[in-house]
């Protein structure tokens, strides 16, 4: 375990982040059979880390572009869960009002302009934000999130040449779980790597594990730090391993998706349990700490579902809105 | 060729969502195009199957499931995620001398690889003179509800059915489902078929030898004296319900099923509007441009001195699709507006 | 905000094709182009341009022209050839603050970024319930002629006309070409705007100030008594010269140019039809689920009752543009081709 | 010069077909002011050492699919210069029946299933050829030509992950003459080649002059030999120059297109005359074999104009026919 050296509020900063995550999904988990979240879930139960370690280095006004499994992103970059539970729930006070549902989570004010459920459309216009970002000078970095499978689209190669030719304040993030749907990564990719994408264009691009949340810290904040500073973009695969099936809130392994032995290792390293271990392990706080901060966190939790179930249905005579 | 000793079936004018004569098998829609698929499969050596995860357990809602093992992986083919580049592929293959049916799991996809559908595909006869033909079978899948939104439950026949060169189908039927795939794989035109999520546990009789339905012809799916009502796929089950609850009230609705929106069967539904005098279309996609459009233009060229009520077009609702439960039930057409939409053309 | 300070010209019922009032400067549609994207580029610094080749000595056909040397090439900006990861890249920018101007050389290279613009710009705004906008327009040139055969030649507007989300104006005039487009950049609606490259040469009054036409009206262009003549682009043009002949013996037509196609100014024709009885729409485009069936389709809801002749479309016809010119003389819609069906429909 | 070691016969048929386009593109030029050719041209003038060398590697039952670009590929390819003629005067008699034009030439029989005009669309076009011949196992294979800027579009990456996951017979051949239109290279890539991007797919990739016929000739050959034996695909840049404007037959440095000793600098390096003059260097052949070729050759190209211009129009009333 790669853990950081850190000071103790960082620490459990990152810790609350990592842990929010993981009970805001286990809820939507327990509460997803009752039918009244009526939009697909793709949860991040297991890549946890990925999101925390990246948007944990990043200030509130830089961009995040998500796709179809973003609540790990969103919550990690600060996004009220109240904001989020609500749009489960097809609430007008959900953050795009019950129009976009689980796939589409955005919150400009936490530097998230929305989220694309179409493989790989997060890629060019997190590159556009960060292009703009270079125009105004405003000092801001963007971040493409997206999975193995969007690396294949052409849309991945058009921006990294696009972000290595302006040098944009970029980090491509590629969560690496190994499947897209039920695909296996070796069904779809000669076995290269994602990492080795950006050296064709010139772009520093590492490999690294995304289930320790040290490494991912680590490594995102020299990738940060590059593009704040201007040297231009970097391309970063996470490798890490999604516990659930690829939408809702069951296991797939029993249909056959994938083999049981596989998602069994993975538990094993577990991101959550890792850093917890690490972090107890350290020295530096007691089991009694992270408790307070896990019932808290249940607190913020059951608001945000109450929040979104007390909340007021969109009026149907407003369908219209927003349109353009 | 195996593909000429099947009859083509013109189809016109049966109403299949009654019993086939002789036919006693039900089958799912689901099941129908399966059965197409691998009847493909077996009996022509050049057609295979590409699309995504389409060999996984879930074999593309049940509708290749088990062909990969029966038919093995380099024909039922797991692909990348990029729909441009592999529509490029399965037409470079289909240029020369393969089958190939590209499967897409939501008709949302589409947009990705319309460079190589609009530029290339559609317009790869005609640049080369009708000296290379592009074999190629598209399969897309529409859904409705449960949150999809707006990029997941698209149908977007109407960008397709604009451009020369490709013929639409969209099957409302199990038997139209395997006839019209079965026709688009064996015949040297591009074909999208267009295929929607919510029919595809309904069944109907299907017969079991292989046959060919040829893209173009509509059917008569109930005769009718007072309204011609037209739809694709889904929105023709709903035309039926309707036109069993205007009944009740002595309307007498003839219902026409589209079954191809390019080509479009133009006569038939003039033939009918001469008659009926009246005319509503329902479609699954948007008004603007559309389908509904398309069918209205023509009544208003062919017959616009039969029409004795304006033309109402019943369509999803002009917005991209909302994820709230709420909104989506306002934003889908459903029976009661068909019924009210009528009387008030009465 | 630069924008609020002009004054937007609803332009209804003016008929631009006369001096504008006051106005005496000629400009050809070329150079009200370059002077719209100049003034905006001037006034706001949050646009800027980008596009294949823009900043290069053509300069696409002189309406960027000089721009780069002016405005920087970092606000008149070339890009890799990669048309939809660029359309994304504009419209990234576009939701963080920057009012892009992405620019096609050809509307055939639109069908490469379908999936930016179909699946992304034209629903982001929706999507996030309004909270996040995509102030992109996006310019795009059709050609004709000289052998540029099927993919350097298409009129693709039905295509964006059909996807709500998004607004498609074709302007006719150098007047409405700067309008139009200074209209399209200061909005925040994504907006096509889609020229013709047979008009760049065309010359006519247009204001020194900046003027903004928002999307969405059409303008009568000539009055007439006895059939409306609904067009756009290039084609308004053969209409206002169709009419001219029809005049000369005795039929009266009035032209209506619809200036946007979406949206669409519905009333407009409507109006002008239940005064005439008879309708002729003429398009750049293709007929099946085209602008012309849109139009046809709103009278037929609309206005039905007026009508006293069948509707007729001009279209480009039904195939793929090919390259030799007896087939393109024969591919193309004339003037004509118009008077001929106009004198058909009395 | 790299001058190929090999039999005079086959020296001679490489000149003869380099002497071809040339020539044929010459012809272009001089008669294109006539203005009966009403269709686009775009011109390899240049760069005719690239076609030459890999078509003249090929069976004539492999295929080639072009680009705008494609007179030089398809004469390469052995088709007869007559179908091209005609179809640029727009004749029945050609290629595509008066129906494609320049940009579109067309000879199955030759192995040519087409040619778009659309930057990129060559590319996928040619790996499903590839794969068509590998799933056939009729021995065939495939050639993607295209262009630096093509190299741009998401339809390489796609189509380079495909061709390596199925090891396709496929060869990506990739003709840098360092503008698209007059967009200059730089203002489209970072400085790292196009060759570059293979790697990240495990794809043989080389950058090599394209102006030396025999350093073609034999890049070719090998990747020509590794897709045939079933090694999978390759990617081979040749960088070379267009000594015309990117469309018709002028030249557009004048009109501040490109720097004039840059074009300067490519003419020295002539591919036709570099190849002449080492053909000659070697001692197999005399002035005179030349100059008997490039006689037969202007008879040929006569026939095929006066083929074409003595042909029919397309009918009219044909307009609708082959839509489908
Ligand atoms: C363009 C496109 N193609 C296909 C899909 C269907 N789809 C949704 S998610 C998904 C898998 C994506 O895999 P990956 O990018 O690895 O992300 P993960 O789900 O593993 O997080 C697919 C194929 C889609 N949404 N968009
Ligand atoms: C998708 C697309 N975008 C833009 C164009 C316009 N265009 C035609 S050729 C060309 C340049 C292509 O450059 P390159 O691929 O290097 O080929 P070259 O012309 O240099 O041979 C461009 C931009 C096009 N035809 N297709
Ligand atoms: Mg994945
Ligand atoms: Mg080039």
């Amino acid at each position: 375990m790669n853990f950081p050296n850190l000071p103790q509020s960082e620490l459990l900063r990152l810790y609350e982040s990592l842990t929010r995550i993981r009970l805001f999904e286990e809820r939507i988990v327990e509460r997803y059979h009752e039918q009244e979240m009526k939009t697909p879930v793709h949860l991040c139960l297991g890549q946890e880390a990925v999101a925390v370690g990246v948007c944990s280095r990043l200030a509130r006004e830089d961009y995040i572009f998500s796709t179809h499994r973003s609540h790990g992103h969103c919550i990690a970059k600060g996004m009220p869960l109240r904001l989020i539970a609500a749009e489960l729930y097809g609430r007008e006070s959900g953050c795009a009002g019950g129009r976009g549902g689980s796939m589409h989570l955005v919150a400009p004010d936490w530097g998230i302009p929305g989220s694309t459920a179409i493989v790989g459309g997060s890629i060019p216009l997190a590159a556009g934000a960060a292009l703009s970002a270079k125009m105004q000078n405003n000092g801001r970095i963007a971040v493409a999130f997206f999975g193995d499978g969007a690396s294949e689209e052409g849309s991945f190669h058009e921006s990294l040449n696009f972000a290595a030719l302006h040098a944009l304040p970029l980090i491509f993030v590629c969560e690496n779980n190994f499947y897209a749907t039920n695909s296996p990564f070796k069904a779809r990719q000669p076995e290269c790597g994602i990492a080795a994408k950006g050296a064709g264009y010139g772009i520093p691009s590492v490999t690294a594990d995304g289930n320790n949340l040290g490494t991912v810290y680590q490594v995102a904040g020299e990738a940060i730090e590059r593009a704040r500073s201007g040297g231009g973009p970097s391309l970063l695969e996470f490798e890490t391993y999604r516990w659930k099936g690829h939408v809702g809130p069951a296991c797939d392994f029993e249909a056959g998706c994938r083999p049981k032995d596989e998602l069994e290792r993975w538990l094993e390293r577990c991101p959550h349990r890792l850093y917890r271990d690490g972090l107890l392990g350290s020295g530096q706080v007691s089991c009694a700490d992270l408790d307070a901060i896990e019932r808290n966190l249940r607190h913020e939790i059951d608001d945000a579902f109450d929040f979104a179930r007390a909340s007021a249905w969109p009026d149907p005579a407003t369908l219209l809105e927003h349109v353009c | 060729m195996p593909w000429t000793e099947i009859q083509a079936d013109s189809g016109r004018g049966r109403a299949n969502f009654e019993p086939l004569q002789g036919c006693v098998r039900e089958l799912s829609y689901r099941d129908a195009i399966r059965e197409a698929l691998d009847q493909a499969l077996t009996r022509d050596p050049r057609v295979f199957l590409i699309g995504e995860g389409i060999d996984d357990p879930g074999g593309v809602f049940g509708s290749t499931k088990g062909l990969a093992e029966l038919h093995g992986r380099e024909r039922v083919m797991d692909m990348p995620l990029a729909e441009n580049g592999l529509t490029g592929v399965a037409a470079g293959a289909a240029m020369t001398g393969m089958r190939p049916v590209l499967i897409h799991m939501r008709t949302d996809f589409l947009p990705m690889s319309m460079d190589q559908i609009v530029n290339h595909v559609a317009k790869w006869s005609y640049m080369t003179g009708g000296s290379v033909k592009v074999p190629l079978t598209i399969r897309a899948i529409t859904g409705r509800g449960w949150g999809s939104a707006a990029q997941h439950s698209q149908s977007l026949q109407a960008l397709f059915a604009h451009v020369p060169g490709l013929h639409v189908v969209m099957p409302a039927t199990p038997h139209d489902a395997k006839g019209l795939l079965l026709g688009a794989i064996a015949g040297s035109t591009p074909t999208l078929v267009l295929e929607h999520r919510w029919l595809y546990d309904r069944t109907g009789p299907v017969p079991e030898e292989p046959y060919l339905i040829g893209a173009g012809s509509g059917v008569v799916r109930r005769g009718g004296a007072d309204v011609t009502l037209v739809g694709v796929s889904y929105m023709v089950g709903e035309l039926m319900l309707a036109a069993g609850e205007l009944a009740r009230t002595g309307i007498s609705a003839e219902v026409i099923d589209l079954r191809s929106v390019s080509p479009l069967d133009e006569e038939l539904i003039a033939a009918s509007v001469r008659k009926t005098g009246r005319l509503l279309v329902a479609d699954t996609g948007w008004k603007r441009c559309g389908i509904s459009a398309e069918v209205a233009a023509v009544v208003a060229e062919r017959a616009f001195d039969a029409l004795r009520a304006p033309v109402r077009r019943i369509c999803i609702a002009d917005c991209p699709t909302p994820a709230s439960h709420v909104l989506e039930q306002a934003c889908y057409p459903d029976v009661d507006g068909i019924v009210a939409a009528v009387r008030g053309m009465l």
